[in-house]
């Protein structure tokens, strides 16, 4: 059988079956079947790279190709179970199945000696499959359903380690916030059905293009798309629904690497690009509501970035960092550039969680308050952590650097200035708090010796992944060259491969490249300036501006926002109605009813006095008004 | 001849009177006897109407014989239950006797 | 009596299986009455899944039809006067399914219940044959006779068997739970045997048959004065607000079984009336009431969703979850389109298998912990893992995670809802996110966090409730991954309603 | 013309039978109490029996009576009546009553009463037959000579149902005077000519025999009487007079407004129907506030009345053979709630509704079938009284009275209410001694079979529903049925 496109269907395959065999039969199996796992990671990048090579075969004009199955269909519905693959889904399906594989492998030593060890790997796979199967839908409702299973496979990941309160109310955190996106993303698809009557992707962009039925009206459009937003927003952890990522790294490591960095939070990015014909088509608004999200949401994050003191929180306020920058990509219509950034984020974010997880793994310490000088006694983590952090922060010549070089250049292309300056000083914050933990965390002196004394290097299984990693990390900006992706087997670089509307070729902007470079270059310089030795300076700044200090590291009080929406409003409405119910529409209503009943019984049995005479008086009283109605009804 | 209205009227009366009688009176006997008021009330209108509409067949007339034997045997079963009462309770006013009621 | 007696079979075999219980000498054998019940159940489950795999899903239609002259040819009564007519259609089907499940996982979960089993089993049993009987009967006197049988076990089960509970600033007594769940239900029962009787007249031809009196055509006027009275009267038992109160009440009174079968299979005989006898019916009053029944529709579901949030009692919390879900079930009905009536459809059977799943789990803690307020509880899932994983199923299903049963069915009345009421299906939607806030809230305070070594006690369910819940569970994720078996049996019977066409 | 003495040949097994239990009881004064009781009961069987020769017969008895299938229908039904009060009272009246003999042949006696109501062609026959059912029944409720109550229901009973016939009477002489004739359907020739200065006094004769009717009957206002009636009286004659009473008071009402009074149906339909909704309403709603079982059961025959009585408001055919359907399935469940009450009484000597708690774990048994006799009167299904409720309700709203089924509708539901609490008493609460009831066979075997009745009507009434729509065929010959009534739509 020919492995391609057509094939695509197979990657969830191997891993669902993968997942149903743990489930089922983990138990019984030596290691809990990691390698079962690992060996199914391993095959869908196998597979993936089948497909890949099926894709650079095709004219691009037949795409996207796949396969389907009716899964409901009667009169009046139709629901297919189609997987189809185009050039935005490979780089998905790229970042899914490679650093989905290394993530499995690293965790079979990141999970050593857990006692839900299996349970770790039956859920990871199911994960997996939800997220192939997300990418891979050719259309919205299996989209969905997939959208909901990441969603469920995080709840179950973040709260791994259920028996901490924390990471209870974290996992039910990120589930509900999630879910207020997702009721705009089910009403959005709903409303695209309404309109088209189908959920196929590629029809649905058809039929925004040519403004057909329902969709030629622009309102319907917009509202439409921004509902489609909306769901992304929460997925992606854009503002305000980003609360819950910092709080999800209650889960284990790797399950913050491969989720809340590479792949699912990542799916409002790649559903906006794949979406993004209808976008374009509908009211710019809808793209101004995307870029403008985007930026707020890079701006808190980093704020709040600089402040914390946890690494994997500052590594999660750094994917909410890029995350935006990738929103503020597609609202100016760059596909390639927020695509490009979502590869190689995903790369070496993985990278970084992957190396703060060995840091944790190894000191069982994350307050970097109590860490220091870590990189002598675990150099690999060290190393791999600093390339992570540089090429976060955009340091040229790492992939970091040239994916947000496109950023900026298509920022300038679509909009104004003022957005290019601001995303440009983005850059600078970012460099300054990526510099600021890695510095915290791995120069300087250590702070807590009896941590420091425990540190170790961490065991191959786990800094294998890391080097891997630091190896993509490093080169892969490069294919944004349309000499290394021809190489590669490409049409050109990744400008010509992935795009909306017209290829971009790249062409390096000199103004921009050299001064995002430069502001790359302040931020790490000013690190040790703030930081260094005890970090007097840093205090001094914060002592500055009391307030602004007070309002960033409480995180713009916006749990605390959401904490008193919710008591004082959800739950005090929730009470309203449970008491209205209780007493107003049971007590008084249903209740009452049958009390008047009983009371009409009482009064009315007092007729019966007992006393003869009035029994009489009764029965002529009867044949008196018997006698009137009579008459009436006669004359 | 009477007019026929005369004997209604009489026997109108007369019911009404009966009913009176059962309405006030507080004596078991006492109430017996308009119930007898109101018998008789009908027994003139029973004989009224036999004579005046229906000579030959004087179904009426028969009607009030049976009425006469009736109300015998009524005011027989009466008294032996008022007797019965009045051994128990040493009354026969209606009015004291409401054990039962609600 | 001619035709296909495998319905009558189904109905009757669980009241044969009381009657022979009756002739076992109760306190000592409670053992046989315990084999006696699942030997009766089992079949009985069988015999349903059987029905639904032969529905000829390609003839459609009513199937299995029998016929049995019962009283006719007196007074105004004609040649079909009133008789034993039983078919079942594909909307029928997936409900009889529903009950078999039910009914054997109810059998199995009772299986400790000591205190008179033998009157336990026979009144569930009768009660079952009722809710069979009412899901087949093609004769609006036979309809509501099964309806009652239904509803009058409901009593005894509840008052004997159920238990009171002291909630600090109310109490519900058992007592008063049944006698409101009953008085509750025999109530709705007033409206719609005015409209029966009114029916009867109307068509004037002299038989309570259903698909006789479907051929009439009633005059609007008609129509709108008697749907409501359909509507209301089903209503009350489908959990319609604000005729609701009965069912958390009923619920929270309630043994686990009688949970069950009520919230899971009873108060889908409300939705299944208003479909099969009202709009069948009338079809114009249907119409013309449709707008009244979404909204109250979708205020039962955003405010049972809102009221179980307020909720610590589990079977309070899961009495208003129900409450919401058959919200849906009525903004379903009320689309009046193909894709949202197969929704409501869809939904009865799903809320069916979740509710009674999370009855059943709650069954399984209360009959341990004699408690069954959540803030007790804390990180269950350590102590009982296969108990926490059902009840997790059953929540997300219930807050319509994809992939399971919930999902499918809401997802056609969302669609359904959409297509005529884009607003009030964007008010569903979000009581599903609510719904989602609050079982999850329940999962996080009872289920996780640190083990509270006051229930160090606890143990797993028993192999009864494992089965019991297992075959729930099962049916779950069939109809989540699956539905195409049901949508087939579904859709062209609802094709054929004539409200749809 | 002589008239054919051989067909009342039933009456006189039952007055012969009278005779002899006296007799018996006076000359043979050591015989067992029960014995007498077993011997009138084989009288009424015997009664029954004999009358059920008469079946499709149709032959007047001179002017005054007619044998045909509705007097049949109420022969058979009034002697099984007897024949169960008779068995029924054995324990009770061995323990209680003195004086046997009489009472036993009172209770036949006051048959021969009801058949005549039933029986009768025109009102001279049918008030003596009422005035017969009465005495007796006077009687025999103030039997307990020692026992206040008994004396004072007696009195009340006694007084207010004089009062009562007198009215009564007095509405049949105006009839007659307005008609010339006391026969049925020579009143129906009479009234169906156009005599328009008549009109004042025929209205006022309809109204003043509705009322007496309708005392007899218990329809509220007229109803005072029950209560304290079915209260003082001993136990077994609150039974009979509860089915007997009424069933011959719903006979004669039937049969006269039926054949008599049909061309001026318009006249009193709606007084009729009227009665009919005051008394479901009052019945039901005082019914429960009651605590003593025989008032509660008084307020809930009252309430039973008033769905009876939808059945005259809504006269035809249908509705009048629906009436007989529901009366007879009234009258199984009722005697089977009596019976099952009487069994307690007997053991225990209470009948408040809270004497009965824990019943069900000292005679599982017999609270079962109370219970399920009480769901029969509320209208439950697999019992009786589904059924007959359903057809009553579905006749009258044949007749344009939906309105009026609809507050039966209602009413039914309200009466569910009372009846379980009994239920509830029953089954939840705790008996105060942990005994259980000694097996009386007979008493047992008498609930049995009406419970298996109440059982049978309700699934499958077809043959009870024959028999009632052969009874009312005839009663609608004479007059212009056709226009009142659809009869049977074509299928």
């Amino acid at each position: 059988m020919e492995l391609g496109m057509e094939q695509a269907w197979l990657l969830p395959a191997i891993t669902g079956g993968t997942f149903a065999f743990l489930l089922l039969f983990g138990k019984y199996l030596p290691r809990g079947g990691d390698f079962l796992a690992v060996g199914a990671g391993v095959a869908t990048f196998v597979v993936f790279l089948f497909i890949l090579t099926d894709l650079l075969d095709v004219p691009r004009e037949s795409l996207p190709i796949g396969k389907g199955w009716d899964w409901v269909s009667f009169e009046g519905l139709e629901i297919r179970l189609g997987f189809e693959v185009d050039e935005i889904t490979i780089v998905m399906l790229a970042v899914v199945t490679f650093v989905g594989s290394l993530i499995v492998l690293y965790s079979t030593g990141y999970m050593r000696g857990d006692p839900r060890y299996g349970w770790f790997f039956t859920v990871l796979m199911l994960f997996i499959t939800s997220m192939l199967t997300l990418v891979l839908a050719d259309n919205l409702l299996l989209l969905y359903a997939a959208w909901e299973g990441v969603g469920i496979c995080s709840f179950l990941l973040i709260g791994f380690w259920h028996e901490r309160r924390s990471a209870a109310e974290a996992a039910k955190k990120a589930f509900i916030t999630t879910r207020i996106g997702d009721v705009g993303l089910l009403i959005g698809i709903i409303l695209f059905w309404r309109a088209t009557g189908t959920f196929d992707i590629s029809e649905i962009i058809e039929a925004a293009e040519h403004g057909e039925g329902l969709l030629g009206d622009g309102t319907y459009l917009t509202l439409a798309t921004l509902l489609l937003f909306a769901g992304a927003a929460g997925k992606s952890a854009q503002f305000p629904l980003h609360v819950w990522l910092p709080d999800a790294m209650e889960g284990p490591t790797p399950v913050s690497a491969l989720i809340h960095a590479a792949t699912m939070v990542v799916a409002g990015v790649y559903l906006v690009s794949r979406m993004m014909p209808v976008f374009a088509a509908a009211d710019p608004i809808a793209l101004d509501v995307v870029t403008a999200l985007g930026f707020i949401t890079v701006f808190i994050s980093a704020a709040i970035g600089l402040v914390q003191t946890d690494i994997k929180r500052v590594v999660a306020y750094s994917t909410i960092n890029s995350l935006g920058l990738m929103f503020i990509a597609l609202g100016s219509l760059s596909v390639t550039a927020a695509m490009l950034y979502l590869l190689t984020h995903g790369f070496f974010k993985a990278l970084l969680f992957m190396a703060s997880g060995s840091v944790i793994h190894a000191t069982e310490e994350q307050e970097v308050s109590k860490l220091g000088g870590l990189i002598k006694k675990m150099p690999i983590t060290g190393w791999t952590f600093a390339i992570g952090a540089l090429a976060m922060a955009g340091l040229a010549p790492l992939s970091g650097y040239w994916a947000k070089d496109e950023i900026l250049v298509a920022l300038e292309h679509e909009q104004n200035i003022i957005l290019l300056a601001l995303a440009s000083f983005s850059v600078f914050i970012t460099a300054i708090y990526m510099g600021r933990i890695f510095y915290l965390a791995f120069l300087g002196e250590p702070r807590d010796h009896h941590v420091h004394d425990r540190a170790h290097e961490s065991p191959p299984v786990m800094t294998m992944p890391l080097v891997v990693l630091t190896a993509l990390t490093l080169v892969s900006g490069f294919i944004v060259f349309s000499g290394v992706g021809e190489a590669l087997g490409f049409d050109g670089g990744f400008g010509e491969f992935v795009y909306f509307e017209e290829p971009e070729v790249f062409h390096f902007d000199w103004i921009i490249g050299i001064g995002s470079l430069i502001a790359v270059i302040a931020g790490l310089a000013a690190v040790p300036y703030f930081w260094g030795g005890t970090g007097e300076r840093a205090h001094a700044v914060a002592q500055q501006f009391p307030w602004a200090y007070k309002l960033v590291k409480n995180k713009f009080y916006m749990d605390e926002i959401y904490q008193v929406f919710l008591d004082r409003v959800v739950f005090v409405l929730s009470g309203i109605l449970a008491w209205f119910d209780r007493n107003v529409v049971n007590d008084t209503g249903v209740d009452g009813s049958a009390m008047i009943t009983r009371l009409a019984g009482y009064r009315a049995k007092f007729v019966q006095t007992g006393q003869l005479p009035n029994y009489a008086f009764a029965i002529a009283f009867g044949v008196i008004m018997l006698a009137v109605i009579a008459f009436a009804v006669e004359f | 001849m009477i007019p026929l209205q005369h004997f209604l009227v009489l026997s109108g009366v007369l019911f009404s009177l009966g009913i009176y009688g059962v309405l006030a009176r507080r004596h078991a006997v006492l109430i017996l006897m308009s119930v007898e008021l109101m018998l008789q009330a009908v027994n003139i209108n029973m004989i009224a109407f036999a004579v005046y509409f229906d000579p030959e067949a004087f179904v009426g007339l028969i009607f009030a014989i049976f009425i006469i034997t009736i109300a015998a045997a009524e005011v027989g079963l009466a008294l032996a239950i008022v007797l019965r009462i009045f051994r128990n309770r040493a009354t026969a006013n209606v009015d004291e006797v409401n054990i039962m009621k609600w | 009596m001619d035709g296909n007696p495998i319905l009558f079979i189904v109905v009757v075999l669980p009241t044969l299986a009381g009657l022979i219980m009756m002739a076992v000498p109760s306190p000592r054998y409670k053992e046989y009455i315990r084999w006696i019940a699942t030997a009766a159940a089992l079949p009985v489950c069988v015999l349903s899944l059987i029905l639904f795999i032969m529905y000829d899903y390609e003839k459609s239609g009513y199937q299995f039809d029998m016929r049995w002259h019962w009283l006719s040819n007196v007074a105004f009564l004609g040649e079909n006067g009133i008789t034993l007519h039983l078919a079942m259609d594909g909307i029928g089907a997936p409900l009889v399914l529903l009950t078999g499940i039910v009914l054997l996982a109810g059998t199995l979960i009772s299986w400790k219940i000591d205190y008179r089993n033998k009157d336990f089993f026979i009144m569930y049993f009768l009660m079952v044959s009722g809710v069979f009987g009412v899901f087949v009967a093609q004769d609006l006197f036979f309809f509501f006779f099964f309806y009652e049988v239904a509803v009058i076990p409901m009593y005894p089960l509840i008052a004997i068997w159920g238990a009171s509970t002291d909630f600090g600033t109310f109490t519900r007594t058992k007592e008063y739970g049944a006698m409101k769940l009953m008085l509750f239900l025999v109530a709705g029962s007033v409206l719609v045997f005015i409209a029966i009787f009114a029916t009867f007249v109307e068509a004037g031809l002299g038989t309570f048959d259903l698909q006789a009196l479907e051929q009439v055509t009633y005059s609007e006027d008609f129509q709108r004065v008697f749907f409501p009275m359909y509507m209301l009267g089903f209503g009350v038992l489908a959990g319609m607000w604000p005729f609701h109160t009965w069912s958390p009440d009923g619920h929270v009174a309630a043994p686990t079984a009688v949970s069950m079968v009520h919230a899971g299979v009873l108060m889908k005989l409300g939705a299944f009336g208003i479909l099969r006898v009202g709009m069948t019916l009338m079809p114009e009053g249907a119409e013309f009431w449709a707008p009244a029944l979404m909204v109250l529709g979708t205020t039962g579901a955003l405010y049972g969703a809102f009221s179980a949030m307020a909720q610590r009692d589990f079977k309070y919390m899961i009495g208003y979850s129900s409450v919401s879900h058959m919200g849906y079930v009525l903004m379903g009905l009320a689309t009046l389109n193909n894709v949202g009536i197969n929704g409501a459809v869809l939904q009865m059977f799903a809320h069916g298998v979740m509710t009674a799943l999370m009855f059943s789990m709650v069954g399984a803690i209360y009959d341990q912990a004699h408690l069954r307020d959540m803030r007790l509880f804390e990180g269950l899932f350590q102590k009982m893992p296969r108990f926490a994983a059902f009840f997790t199923i059953a929540g997300l299903s219930s807050l319509g995670l994809p992939g399971l049963a919930g999902f499918v069915a809401e997802f056609h009345i969302f669609v359904g809802t959409f297509r005529t009421y884009p607003l009030f299906g964007a008010l569903g939607i979000a009581a599903a996110a609510v719904t989602a806030a609050y079982i999850l809230r329940m999962l996080a305070m009872a289920f996780f966090g640190p083990f509270n070594t006051r229930w160090s006690d606890l143990k797993e369910m028993n192999t009864f409730e494992m089965v019991g819940g297992g075959m729930l569970v099962a049916a779950i994720l069939v109809m989540g991954m699956w539905p195409d078996p049901f949508l087939d049996r579904i859709a062209p019977s609802v094709l054929n309603l004539p409200v749809i066409s | 013309m002589n008239p054919d003495w051989s067909l009342l040949a039933p009456e006189y097994i039952l007055a012969g039978w009278a005779a002899m239990v006296i007799s018996v009881d006076l000359f043979f004064g050591r015989v067992r109490k029960d014995y007498l009781a077993y011997l009138a009961a084989l009288g009424a069987l015997v009664a029954a029996l004999v009358s059920l020769i008469y079946i499709n017969d149709d032959k007047p008895f001179g002017a005054l009576l007619q044998i045909d299938n509705y007097a049949t229908f109420f022969r058979v039904f009034f002697c099984l009546i007897a024949f169960f009060t008779c068995l029924i009272s054995a324990r009770f009246v061995q323990e209680r009553v003195i004086h046997a003999g009489e009472y036993y042949a009172l209770i036949l006696v006051t048959t021969i009463g009801g058949i005549y109501m039933a029986a009768a062609e025109e009102l001279l026959t049918a008030y003596i037959g009422l005035e017969l059912l009465s005495f007796s029944l006077y009687v025999l409720t103030s039997f307990l000579k020692f026992d206040l109550r008994s004396n004072e229901g007696g009195l009340k009973y006694m007084l207010l149902g004089a009062f009562s016939s007198a009215i009564l009477l007095y509405g049949i002489s105006l009839i007659y005077g307005v008609t010339g004739t006391t026969n049925f359907s020579e009143i129906a020739q009479a009234l169906s000519g156009n005599n328009d200065d008549l009109r004042f006094p025929m209205l006022l004769g309809l109204v003043l025999i509705i009322s007496g009717l309708g005392f007899k009957v218990a329809a509220v206002p007229f109803h005072m009487w029950t209560p304290d009636a079915y209260e003082g009286a001993p136990l077994p004659i609150t039974a009979f007079i509860s089915a007997i009473s009424k069933s011959a008071g719903f006979a004669l009402f039937l049969k006269l407004f039926a054949e008599g009074f049909m061309p001026v149906i318009d006249e009193w339909r709606w007084i009729v129907a009227g009665l009919a909704a005051t008394t479901m309403v009052f019945g039901n709603l005082v019914a429960i506030q009651q605590r003593n079982i025989k008032r509660l059961l008084a307020y809930s025959s009252i309430g039973q009345v008033g769905f009876l009585m939808m059945g005259i408001a809504a006269i035809s055919p249908d509705a009048a053979s629906a009436m007989l359907l529901h009366l007879a399935g009234y009258v199984i469940s009722n005697l089977a709630v009596f019976v099952a009450i009487i069994i307690c009484y007997n053991q225990t000597g209470k009948e408040n509704i809270d004497d009965f708690a824990g019943l069900a774990e000292r005679a599982p048994f017999v609270a079962m079938c109370l219970g399920a006799s009480l769901l029969s009167l509320a209208g439950m299904p697999l019992f009786a009284g589904f059924v007959t409720k359903f057809i009553l309700f579905q006749a009258a709203a044949n007749q344009d009275m939906l309105w009026l089924a609809g507050v039966a509708v209602l009413m039914s539901f309200v009466s569910l209410y009372y009846y379980l609490v009994v239920i509830k008493e029953m089954y939840l609460g705790q008996p105060e001694a942990p005994t259980r009831f000694p097996i009386v066979p007979l008493e047992y075997a008498a609930l049995a079979v009406l419970t298996a009745g109440v059982f049978f009507v309700g699934l499958y009434p077809q043959p009870f529903f024959d028999a009632t729509a052969n009874a009312t065929d005839l009663l609608f010959a004479g007059t212009s049925a056709a226009s009142v009534s659809s009869g049977p739509p074509a299928p």
